[in-house]
């Protein structure tokens, strides 16, 4: 439904270099980034809101690239939401219904989207500031949704709401879907936000799409040491070094790959004594609850420094064990190679003290 | 704890000295303009100026005042709004260079405005326009130009503040939802800013009505013709009729209050 | 499909017309701008005016202004500085009234200004000041006196809007680091405020030797001693001693152009 | 170490009201809630960056509700770090040693911190703007603590940074913590960062306490509506609902009780076949995979909607499975009943489309 075909855009010194993307009628792809890496360029590029140095946009196959805004019937929610503060609740969200056609179905088409997002009780207040930030979310959403576009874009649109808000209104985004088949290009450097809407998946960083593939790919299997970073899987150790520990089940080279990543939630702890013949023995520095789960801490022969994650009956049985040492297996199908990128790492590598 | 104490002491006098500091310079700045008040009323009490507004050549003073500001300060204002847009929305080359010429006749003496007019009347296309359109030398056209020039100058520089402050992410939205550039313009910029152009409206006018220098020049003090507030209150001041002088300085002072008044008014009401 | 390619023509000639009207609207306010500059040059071109910069009354003028100019410029800044701070950070009862007190002078005529400092030393205070320390009315210090007042209200306004951007929150850190009042306004506030006061000065100073209105109503046009650049021009000019005016319009207009031009020079260097 | 003693604060018509704390030294209290609660004006006033109406700070016995800020010796970084634009990197973190005797070992000082957040290669950037978000906050945590204070203050600390940088900062405060022995005042609307720091938890809503103790107690057993809606606890119920369906396990009341919370990974799923006896029929709506865990969303008979949280094993079993139709079941240990607020629910409740 959407191809941006090769776009090119330049602000100040900054590029963005031919970036080519797909999104079919009733998908959804999430464009993941670093702040900084031009990921609201890209999609202000491919709303329209800028002129691309080269390259095209087509929504169903017409060339949109000239097209002025308000002919294109896409909506848009930006990170600030921009509510119009001069605006009633009501208002704010018929806007869009005020030209010609659109105008004679307001009432229905207001009761529709009031009831789709649950916003009666909102309609009537004057003064937008005294929204709480889910319900300026639901406002937004009700006001974008309205003239049933075909595309919403949507630009950070919960940076800033708490974990419970946050995780009902992408429930509601999901559902809605669904329910009105709309397609959605989402910009966020939130991954579960991306993991829950999104079953296209484009990393960015720098002015470059890194990755793009399926969720599924782009997560499990990511290519690059600074993907993997970005992705948040917290083991990512020189290959060579992996293997001199112990861990001889690492191939030792992997098509010019040069590290290798484990997510923490793959790595198995045993006690001392059990474990399988392949394991590792490790000391065992911290657990850290985080919520159901426990992040366990571990050290390994050489000073290198794993991270697992335990769930709670796991976490129980080591924390009732009065050695701090453990056994560390890692199944060969759980590891990633990743190469480095030709121009170092794009995402500056944590150093820890 | 001794040494501690004298070194919270030290540091409390050093703070006093800071507060101190500070309220005498706000103290100071506002007895100076408390005192050219009082000095306004000291002289006659405030009977013998309200008795010399009814003189019928500061009647008319005022009246001239009046209409040649509000219609300078509201013509400047369809020249202000579009351009002070352009300067607050759109990049081009060129774009400081403009607005700095667009300072100039905020920083620059009226009476350089009031020559530099009058140079542009003295020239062949001026004398044309003189000749076969509208004279303004000596002219209440004179007077409004002045006052234009005036008003136009700061009346940009208040909108462009103004709209450089509203975020330029709500006309993009609401031009994805369907409105072309006026709708977009006249549905969510102009209400937005239209505390800045009431501001703008009423500091242009007020500057105008108290423009002496610009308006002499061009227009000269020609009694019963061309003497706004500010001329008559030259001309009767040199005539030794004071209390019709201070009546003048009075009402312009009045003047400058409501206006200021005003745009506080209409920027606070905004807010709620 | 015919349609709505009517449609986007449609759509397209009224996006035409948004852009030419907000073209129009700049074009004419720059260009009533250039032409007033280029009637000063057009007059008389520019060696004439050259020339007559040399003789020594117009050289006492320009030095009389530059003289008081700067010294009411410099002494405004040391009243301004701590005022505009004050009514940035600090919420007390009775800000907004002294906002818009210390707003007075820059929105009232400068006639008026002058008139009512000639009240103020027509009084009994005002008189003892005038016989025991300074005499002010027909003098150079009345002269800085009216051009004190006016650099001082344009001043705290710039300084105010100043102070108000810097994120008080870097005080409140740098405080929590160690930093007293005074040192915590030293090593933060002040060099982040550094291009908002050299505008301030130079806008005041700019507005000081611009003031024709308050400067000729405190310290009349005493030729050879209270005449500065505008009541030179004046003079001049009554005189039709054309070329000597025009020359000193001139200087007026370069000066507003520099010091223009120097704010933004200071405030484009700060964002590097 | 730190007493807050009764803190009452007006700011316009928000208030604090009666806000009791107590920090032990080394330890870490998080004060967490939703946004427009007031924890940045308790912060503020903990700090003596505001003066309360009533009640006192103590910093080891020490009244300090007068002290002035300089004499304070705490350190404090707010949500956007207040670095100083107009000093380079080196000048910044250095800015608090240049008054008397703190100065003679600037060198030193200077030498252990950058150590410590590894910002050798950062110390001569002239322009602090060209930092990554990452970086700034390193710089931001050198600067606070290199004049070594005794409690480090933060407001929303990571709030603007994507989920690996976060992660990495929140690895070195925590073993800041246990090397520097400092204590931490830390305020944040993030659930993760007050479990992964803090051991104690005040959650504060409309400017008040409404739950405070022991990290675990109060993550696992919030004992109101509004909180366990806060702690994004995804199932809230009432009790006769969830009896009715067929949790006869569920007390019919408990304490004056009106709803009862359950985690979404202590849902237990199996095959319409197996299962517990006490378990009951659900239908399966969807399976969203989320990182290495699925969220599986279930309707209920009496169309009431459960959500169970499966991870990879359990998540690939019931894909399998041919059948929408499964079995439900919940420990009676995991239950949180929980009681409605006072006055209605501080938090709003969400309602889904």
């Amino acid at each position: 439904m959407i191809h941006v075909d090769n776009l090119n855009v330049s602000v100040g010194n900054f590029n963005l270099h031919g970036v080519n993307l797909e999104l079919r009628e009733g998908g959804c792809l999430a464009i993941l980034g670093p702040s900084g890496a031009g990921k609201t360029l890209l999609l202000e590029t491919a709303m329209g809101a800028r002129r691309p140095n080269r390259g095209r946009v087509l929504i169903n196959g017409r060339n949109i690239t000239d097209l002025p805004p308000e002919l294109r019937r896409i909506a848009y929610i930006p990170q600030d939401l921009a509510l119009f503060p001069h605006l009633s609740v009501r208002r704010n969200i018929t806007f869009g219904l005020t030209s010609g056609a659109a105008r004679r179905g307001t009432g229905e088409a207001l009761d529709r989207v009031v009831a789709m997002f649950n916003i009666e009780h909102l309609l009537n207040r004057r003064v937008i500031g005294t929204l709480s930030g889910g319900e300026k979310q639901r406002v937004a959403l009700a006001r974008a949704l309205i003239a049933q576009p075909r595309v919403l874009f949507l630009d950070e649109p919960f940076a800033a709401l708490d974990a419970a808000t946050r995780a009902d209104l992408l429930r509601s985004l999901r559902s809605l879907r669904q329910t009105l088949n709309i397609t959605l290009f989402l910009v966020t450097h939130d991954l579960d936000e991306a993991c829950f809407l999104a079953e296209e998946v484009a990393i960015m960083m720098r002015g470059r799409i890194v990755e793009y593939g399926p969720r599924d790919r782009v997560f499990r299997q990511p290519r690059t040491t600074a993907v993997a970073r970005f992705l948040n899987i917290r083991n990512i150790l020189p290959i060579e070094q992996f293997r001199t520990t112990g861990f001889l089940s690492v191939k030792a080279s992997h098509d010019g790959c040069t590290h290798v990543a484990v997510r923490p939630e793959d790595v198995t702890l045993t006690e001392w004594d059990d474990g399988p013949s392949d394991a590792v023995h490790a000391r065992l520095d911290a657990l850290i609850p985080l919520g159901s789960r426990t992040i366990a801490e571990l050290t390994l022969p050489g000073s290198l420094r794993l991270e697992a994650m335990l769930n709670h009956d796991q976490a129980a049985a080591l924390g009732r064990s009065a050695s701090d040492r453990v056994r560390v297996s890692i199944p060969t199908g759980s590891m990633i190679y990743l190469s480095t990128d030709a121009g170092g790492p794009a995402y500056p590598a944590p150093v820890l003290s | 704890m001794a040494l501690a104490g004298g070194v919270v002491g030290g540091m409390k006098l050093s703070r006093s000295l800071f507060a101190l500091s500070l309220a005498c310079g706000l103290g100071g700045a506002v007895s100076l303009v408390l005192m050219m008040l009082a000095a306004q009323i000291g002289f006659a009490g405030v009977r013998a100026p309200i008795a010399a507004l009814g003189r019928p050549d500061i009647q008319h003073a005022i009246k001239l005042s009046l209409f040649c500001a509000t219609i300078a300060a509201g013509l400047a204002m369809l020249v202000a709004i579009p351009s002070a847009y352009v300067l607050a929305r759109y990049r081009f080359p060129g774009r400081i260079l403009i607005d700095v010429l667009l300072d100039i006749p905020i920083i620059i003496s009226p009476i350089a405005i009031g020559i530099t007019l009058l140079l542009m009347f003295r020239s062949a296309p001026g004398s044309w326009v003189q000749e076969h359109l509208l004279r303004f030398v000596f002219e209440v056209p004179g007077i409004i130009l002045a006052q234009f020039i005036i008003a136009l100058a700061l009346q940009i520089r208040v909108l462009k503040a103004t709209f450089e402050e509203i975020n330029p992410r709500l006309e993009q939205v609401a031009r994805y939802l369907g409105c072309g550039p006026w709708a977009a313009m006249w549905r969510v910029t102009l209400p937005l800013a239209r505390p800045g152009m009431v501001a703008a409206l009423l500091l242009g006018w007020g500057r105008a009505i108290g423009d002496y220098g610009a308006t002499v020049t061009i227009a000269g003090s020609v009694k019963g013709k061309t003497d706004t507030i500010p001329i008559s209150i030259v001309l009767n001041w040199s005539a030794v009729r004071i209390e019709a002088a201070v009546a003048l300085v009075m009402v312009l002072t009045s003047i400058a209050l409501l206006v200021l008044l005003a745009v506080r008014l209409a920027a606070g009401g905004s807010r709620t």
